[in-house]
This record gives C-alpha cells, structure tokens and sequence, in this order.
C-alpha cells in the first residue's frame, strides 16, 4: 500500500473533530470527495486578483480570467486524453452533461421505436434523462440486468446489444454502488460494431482511475468536479468534434451564438455553442487546481490504495454474521463497499455510524432500478479515497459488528415509558 | 450494555450546542417500541385506514382506525417496515391516540409529534418520524367504504425530501 | 452621495495595481460584480470545515451543508421577497432558469401560432430560449421597439400585449446597455389583465434595485449570483408556486426524482424537482454571504451611489465631441453609461482604457438585436457600482475625451515602417 | 502627441513579464495603416475575392486579388471596417503579398501574420488581426466565375470566438 497518509494534511477537513468528541473518518467519497488547499485557494485567489467575466473582454482581468479558464481547459483535455481542447464543454455537473446529450444529440438522433440501451446499475442521471426523451420521442428503453455474482457480464452486454440494436448504449464505468468497474473499451468496441453511440457515465471512474477517452473510442463521456476533488457547480461533458460539431445547441442564451437577429440565431463553434451565458468560471480554476492535484498524487497510487482498503473493510465485513456485501467476490473492483445488515435499516446504520465520527451514505444511492434487483430498499456504502486511511477501515468494521449487535433482537416485552420529566 | 455507551455519550453531546447529529436517538424506550410495538398488525375492524410510503428510504406505514360515532378512536393499529425512528414513532402514535376524539387529533401537530418520540432528530430524520403523523392525517379522512384513489397514488413526498446523492 | 467608499477594503481585487502601474478602475460590473472577502471566506469556510454532499445524508457533515444550503435558499427567497423557500430554484446561472422556463413552462404551455413577446432591448438570455421553443413548436416571437428616447415605453408595450396577446411577456428589469429601468409592477399588471405569464429578466435588477416579486406580481424572475457579488456557477429561478407545481420537470437525474423503476419516474416535489444532480453546494452558501452583505450596505444606498456616479460620468461623456452616449437624457437609470466614439471603434476605445487601468466592455453585450436597432455593432460600457468613486467615473470622462483626440484623423500620409530590427 | 506618451508608457510595460493588457499597439506605424491604407477600397481587375465578418465584433473585411496565370498574386486590395487592428493588419497584408506566390502564400502562417502586424497582441484581439488573414486563405481559392456559395455566408468564427456578455 503506498504511503498516502501524508496528504491528509493538504485537506483542511480532515483534521475536523466532531461535536462529539470524534475524529472524521470521511467515507463518503462516492457523493462527494473533499478539497485541497491548493483548490480552495485557487478559488480565492481567482477571487482575489484577477477575476472578471470571460470572452471578449478587453481588459487586463478579463483576460487573465480568459487565459485562465481556458488554460483548464486544457488540463481536462489532457487529464482525460481528449484529442482537442474544444472536444471538453462545462456543464453544471455530470447531470448537466448527460441532460445535453439528451436534449441535444437525443432530440435530433433518437425516433420512435428506437432503443437505448443502460445496464440497470446506472445512477438516476443516466437513466431519468433518457426516460425523459423516451416520453418525448417513443424510443424504448432496455436495461441489461446483473447476473448473481452482482456483476454486468461482458455476455450480457453483447447479447443485448446484438438484441435491441440499440442507436445509444449508455453505462457507467464505475458503479457508485456495487464496486464494480466496467470494462470500457470492450463495451464501447461491441457497442460501435452494432452501430450505436456509447455514452460512458464516468462520474465515479474519473476520481479513480486514469482516462483516456481516445483507448476508450467513447462517443461522449460525463464526469462532476465535486467528485474529482474540485468544486461544485461544475462538469465536464467530452464528446467527439465530430459528433458534438453536428448538434444543435442544448442550452441558449449569450456566448453561444454567432450572430442573433429579431428572425433566429446562428450558433458558436465549439465548445462555446454548449456553454451558453456566463461560464463556471471560478469552478473551472478550480478544477484545474484539482486535476493538478490528482496528476500530483497518480492516478495508479489513488486506484491501488483505495482499493486495498475498500478490500480490507470487505474482507472484515463479510465476516460480520448476518452482513451482506452487495459486490462480488473477486475481479476487479473500486474503492466502493455497500451492504446490508439483517438486524438495523441503512438509516440506522449510517446514524449509528455518524454518532462515532464515521460518514457513510445510506439509502438507494440514486439507484433505485439497482435496488429494485437487489430486492434491498436501502444498503450502506462506505467509499474510500485516497487521502483515508486503514484505521479508517477498522473503525468501520468495528462499528458495523456493534451496531448489528447492538439492534439484534434481545425478546424486549415491556414498553418503558420515557422519564416524565424529559418531555418538554 | 451498547445503549449504556450510547447514553454516556450523550451526555457528553448534551454540552456541545453545535452538534447536529446525535448517536442517542436510539433510547431503550426507543427500541422497546420498535422491538415490541403497541398495535402493529392486520386489523379486521378498521372503520377507517390509510398507507403510504417515503420512497426515498423505503419506509412504510399503513394505518387503521376503528372510529366510534362519536368520533373517538376506539382502536388504532399500524403495519409497515422501514428504520427504527419510522416505526417505533408509529407504534407511540398508535398507543397515543386510542381514546382521543378527532378534535384532539387535529390539534396533534407535528412538532407534538416530534415531542412524543423524545430524542431530537435533525431534518433528515424527522421526515421518518413524521410519516405515520402524516398517514394518520389522511387515515382520519378515509372511511373504508370511499372511494379509494388517494390509496392508488402512495407515494409520499413533501418540499424537505430530497435524494441521497 | 453616501460615503460608500469604505466598503472598498473588502474587497481585495480593488486593491489590485495592474501590471503598467495603474490602479484598477474596476467599471464592468455589468458582465460580472467582484466578491467581498466574506464571500470568499464562506467559501473557503464550507469547503475547509464542513463540506460534504448534501440531501438526506446521514452524518454531520451532510446535515451541516444540507443546513447551509437550506438557509441559503431562506435568505434568497427573504432578499427578493418570496412566499416561500420553495419558490427559489437554484440554477447554473440567469441563462440557465430562462431556459429551465422555456424548456419547462415553455414546452408544456406554448403551441404553434401562440405569441411570445419581448423588447427589442433584451440581453440573448432572454431571446434565444424563446427562438429555440419557437423553431421547436412554431410559436411565433414579437419584439417591442425602442422609442426615439431609446425607451421601452409603457404605451409601447400596451399597445403590443393589446395587438399580440402573448402567452408569455418576457422583458429585461434593466437593460443591460441603455441604464434603463423598466417599470415591472405596470407592466406584469398590464401583462396579467391580457392573461399574459410574466417573466422578468432581474439579471442587472437584482445587484442594483430592492426586488419584491410578490409586489411585482411576476410569475417568473431570473438573476445570476455572480452580478451580486456572489460566485459564479449559480443563479436563481424564482417562480410562483403553483405554475412551478403544475410545471414538468426540465433536467432529469439524481435529487429531483420521487421515485424511479424501469419503467418511469415520479418527480419530487418543489424546489427538488427543478435541482437534478448534485447543486451548487458552495455556490448558494456563497450566494447567502453575498445577498447578507448587500442587504448590510442597503439596496437604495447602493442604487443611489451608482446612479450619481453613472449620471456625473454620463454628463462628462456627453460634453466630449463625438461621443454618442446611446441612454435617455433624463427620468429613472441605472448605473450604465454606453456610448459610441466617433473616432475609435468600440475594441480600440476599451483597449485603451485598459492600458490606463480602466476595465470597461466593448462589443454588442449580447444584445444583437438591440445594437442593430440602434445601427451600432459594437459600444463600449462603463458599469458602476457601489464600490466605484467619483475619481473612477472622472478617470473614464478624462480618458474618453483623450482616446477621442488619439484617434482623430490626423491627415497621415506616409506609411512608416516598422524598424526592421522589431520584426521577430 | 499621445502617441508618444504611449510609447513612453510601453517602455514601462515591456519590464513587466505579467503584462498581459498593452496599450502600445497603437504605434504610429499601426495608425498610419488605419489611416492611410494600402489598397483599400474597390478593384475591378480581381480574379479572385472573399469577404467575411466577425459578427462578434463587427469587423468585415473583403480582399480581391487579380492572380497571374503563373500563380502569382499581382495586385491585391482590400475593403471593409472595424477596428484599428483589423483594418490596419489587412492594409499590412495587402503590401507584403503582392508579388508573392501562391506558395509562399500558402506558407504564410497565423504567427507570420501576427509578426507582421508587429505589436503583441492578447488572444482576443489576435482575432482581429488574423480576419484579413484568414479571408486571405479563403480568397485564393475563391475564383470570380467560381460558385459562390460559400460567400453566401459570410460567417466567421472559431473555436476561440466567445461572445463578451
Ligand atoms: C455514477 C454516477 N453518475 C452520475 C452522478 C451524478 O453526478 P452529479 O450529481 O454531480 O451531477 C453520480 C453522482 O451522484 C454518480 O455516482
Ligand atoms: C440582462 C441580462 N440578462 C441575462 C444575463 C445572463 O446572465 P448569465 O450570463 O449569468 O447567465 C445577463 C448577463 O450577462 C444580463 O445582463
């Protein structure tokens, strides 16, 4: 295991105490990752010195902000291998970007009787805006299921693909809940040889593991700062020059046009025909600051470290009676642990956990279809970053044993009244 | 022996004004209702009744009430599953209400309702201590017989819900 | 004039010399305010000390957010006197909620041969939404002209509401060049006797003016953080709460469902349903500091400051020969002065400005339809705010009146050449 | 006059690396261009010609060249309007291109364009000053008799054109 400890120290909110007494153990990563200080202060330096509105300013700020914003760019483009910089639009997050692939290529691609197909891991992002086009359209949707080991087989890929003839396969990378990671560049190889367009959901690859949207061959891949250790308030939408130059614009309004007249509008070239008024431009410093970051520790190191500790909580976890992991055994998984107790609700559970300093998320983890399948309304998912640490991952273990002992059945008969005195 | 901790702990939390989530909700008189509920079960004598569900986390309460003529609560019995706070909250609403006139239901709000359960609860959670409150709201209006569309549709929702991420 | 002059110390990009020597004279608040330092530090503060997702987490730092970004939404919905919290839908800026309208609102509402109408002086935000809603449905756009005052009048527009009767009147609060200010409350009566739905575009209102949309009875206002010294990557849908009810959802995903199955979804309630995806997190705790301070300097002081700069600015500007300052002479304005130079095309006007520390913009700000009107491509802007001095607004006139001369025809005959020894 | 204390001023500048706003590009030599261009205005012996704008920025500019049959540009003139930088950078390019060939043309890159204008420019005004250059490349290929359609929209934009707001 590397040795990564030393960059807890760049995160300020890592060395919180609880209210409680209790040190944070931040394992709730998959939602949301933390910053660090080099992010928080390339915001405030933005800020500070040089900030002004983008685009065509001419004047000394607005061009810093310009070079700027536009230097990020950059670094998106090559932090995730895209062939040019115009290929990377920002968007409002991950949702934002699948919302104006839908709304944009969606609109103008998908007729009638066509299907797209998701696997039914996906996170609500990439299903609800497709149910929102099928409304609209008539297109069908199909949703390759898990097999029992909780995984989507590279089998049931083909065959589904092969069946449905989808015009779009859309699927996520990394599930935010069962740990698994797909096999992208095969998907998208299978998917291309039918002739569908493959969107890949790599909101929870791209904190993880090194992206190369060009080995991928991906039509269009959506991904959130918030979880890449950058600010809120804004994603990335990458998509091929080919393809993103033969849409039509998603959103409308001022820096996307070429020309406006009282009869219509001609749009930008890109990317600014897809970043339509004033950009996140704060949010986009920021985010280079956090791919420097990340590019700083390795890609490889982030990937090998958290999964050694999501594997060490597994392996602990299992041995709990009455836990059930929601993952699967063996193969090649991330740094995401969900499960289930026989004796105390997911709720409980992460509440339980919270009293000792450990964040966890409980519920359905915008996975609802995923629930469904697993015939489970809520699990518990602790996900791991590089910046947690073993003892982290025992103080999960831990807990998990006394909270599932501690809501056992114990034959409880009589109802005790509360004191009196406590009720207000 | 763990809700022993728990409670030492509590105390320790007590002091500390900024604390916004507590690990002592989970009382004994907590757990006796979830373990042994007052009135949960099937009931055949229902003059009146209600479900519904919070579909964010799963929780689900059904509600039935015998009402007497002089609008009282004869009998009132819960069903459902969900976490601890959802149903041990049910079970002290059932227990809470037997005898009370529908006037006095109505004048039970929910910040009475939060009051009964005991342990303060921040937001997140006082939406699973208020949905059996809110099931019993709609119970009271929905005598056995009437139309049942409001049954078709439980899906349970307000401005505060929103979805874990 | 109140002595505002004070407030420039929190604000640490005022303090800023550029790189020639000179002070910044920051006059392009109308593209983008800057940020007092309790903006930056609330922030800082979020990201450092109790950051997490928010929504239904279960652990302290996700209730903490989740608290921070509810009071946000709190103090926005007191800032423009809404009814309720869930009346304030948090965007990715001003453009973003017009088109969470159109695509919304607009999609369900408007059919082919329905009339929207606008002025001719409205920013592209609120102009190409409507474009795109009319290419996809067929409704048809009616612009309101300028009178030769360069005034929208109130006449005007009855006579268009009465000629056109539009399903949806949709106007500027503030012209974003002309220093404009529209008189909302007449005009959404007007609009309402018609059955016209109103929204009003608060983008340069909300920064300048004490905004109280129930007394405007508007069904819709929109406006940007970033233009009330809040961060970028955020703005507010502000929408009455039964149209917002009746209102299908725009962007799909995560947070803004009830429930989702393979086969559909339900969507969550208000504000929810209009917030797919993980929001602006840090932006509306932002956005709250940001609304705090304004309210703390006072709505009407600031309004009154920038008026007295704007108008000893606008009266100096007029003095010079040549200078075409394209406003009303008199009767309520705003903090805007445009104006057209004779001799200096727009860009050489504000490059020049520049070299002399003064940060205006030069272009069409994004209102084409409005430039050629008026049969100028390109103006430059000065836009002042509370923070700006009487020394800033005399700096410009002093400037203006130099840059002028510079680029007088001087009867140059002879192209000189460049020494050889600079060519590269 | 000004001029002068300009160029005093950039003296100062071209100390500081940070620089990124410079206010001497207007230098006489810019102005004289401005003023007194090369070739500007209509010409009736062209062989060759394309116009496009920034409609960003207003700025046109339309060339017309008159090509030898052995491929070498004879004459060449300009028309058009905006700003100092796209009318003055077209006029400088007008005079270094004739007797050029079409070879030397076609190797005639952005960055040469950019050092025969002469001043440094920011990214945002380069594209004034690339509009004359770039209608230069469209302009060779663009013979009179030829199709026209490609002047039919005049459009001009690139993935660097933003809009200001
Ligand atoms: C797999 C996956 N896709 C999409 C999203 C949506 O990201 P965001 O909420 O930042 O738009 C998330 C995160 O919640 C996710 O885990
Ligand atoms: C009048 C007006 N409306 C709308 C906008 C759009 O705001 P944003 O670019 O922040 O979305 C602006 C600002 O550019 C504006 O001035």
């Amino acid at each position: 295991m590397p040795n990564l400890t030393d960059c807890r120290d760049d995160f300020p909110i890592l060395q919180r105490v609880l209210s409680n007494g209790q040190k944070l153990a931040f394992l709730d990563n998959a939602a949301s990752t933390q910053r660090p200080s080099s992010v928080i202060q390339a915001i405030s330096e933005c800020y500070e010195s040089y900030y002004s509105n983008v685009h065509r300013g001419i004047h000394t700020l607005s061009e810093e902000s310009t070079e700027r914003y536009e230097r990020s760019r950059k670094s998106v483009a090559t932090f995730i291998n895209a062939k040019t910089d115009h290929e990377i639009i920002y968007t409002a997050g991950a949702t934002a970007a699948v919302n104006t692939v839908a709304g944009s290529w969606g609109r103008q691609t998908i007729k009638q009787g066509d299907t797209i197909l998701l696997t039914i891991a996906e996170h609500h992002a990439n299903i609800v805006p497709w149910q929102q086009l099928s409304a609209e359209t008539g297109c069908k949707l199909q949703f390759i299921p898990l097999d029992s080991d909780y995984r989507i087989t590279t089998e049931a890929v083909s065959t589904a693909l092969q069946k449905y003839q989808p015009k779009l396969f859309a699927f996520t990378a990394a599930s935010n809940v069962l740990g698994t990671v797909s096999p992208v560049t095969d998907w998208t190889a299978l998917a291309h040889q039918q002739g569908s367009t493959v969107l890949v959901d790599a909101a929870q690859a791209a904190p993880h593991q090194a992206m190369d949207v060009q080995a991928w061959d991906a039509d269009f891949v959506v991904f959130s700062g918030h979880k890449v250790c950058g600010p809120t308030g804004i994603g990335v939408l990458y998509g091929r020059e080919t393809l993103l130059e033969s849409m039509p614009p998603f959103l409308g309004g001022g820096g996307m046009i070429n020309r406006v007249t009282t009869e219509g509008f001609t749009a930008a070239e890109l990317p600014e025909k897809f970043e339509a008024g004033t950009p996140p431009i704060a949010e986009a410093i920021g985010l280079e600051a956090a791919v420097k970051y990340i590019r700083s520790i390795g890609l490889e190191e982030i990937e090998q470290h958290e999964q050694t500790l999501a594997r060490h909580a597994e392996a602990g976890l299992r041995q709990i009676e009455g836990v059930r992991v929601v993952s699967p055994e063996n193969g090649e998984k991330s740094g995401i642990v969900s499960f289930d107790l026989s004796h105390a609700h997911a709720h409980d559970v992460a509440h339980s956990l919270s009293g000792r300093g450990i964040a966890v998320r409980a519920g359905h983890h915008c996975t609802m279809p995923l629930h469904h399948a697993l015939e489970i309304t809520a699990t518990t998912r602790a996900s791991f970053y590089f910046y947690n640490t073993r003892e982290e991952a025992d103080r999960l273990v831990e807990a998990i044993a006394d909270i599932q002992e501690k809501f056992k059945p114990t034959g409880r008969r009589r109802r005790r009244r509360r004191a009196e005195g406590d009720r207000p | 022996m763990r809700a022993e901790s728990s409670q030492t702990q509590c105390a320790q939390q007590e002091c500390d004004k900024q604390m916004t989530s507590e690990q002592d909700i989970y009382e004994e008189h907590v757990l006796d209702h979830y373990e042994d509920p007052y009135h949960r079960g099937p009931f055949d004598q229902a003059t009146h009744a209600h479900e519904a569900d919070n579909p964010l986390c799963g929780d689900k309460i059904q509600i039935s009430l015998k009402l007497s003529d002089d609008g009282k609560v004869k009998e009132a019995w819960f069903d459902g599953e969900g976490c601890v706070i959802s149903q041990s909250s049910a079970s002290m609403l059932m227990e809470t209400i037997e005898g009370k006139s529908l006037e006095e239901l109505n004048e039970f709000t929910a910040e009475d309702m939060l009051a009964l359960f005991g342990p303060k609860l921040t937001p997140n959670r006082q939406k699973c201590c208020l949905l059996s409150w809110r099931v019993l709201q709609a119970a009271v209006h929905s005598p056995l017989d009437a139309d049942d569309d409001e049954m078709e549709t439980p899906s349970f929702g307000g401005p505060s819900l929103g979805e874990e991420t």
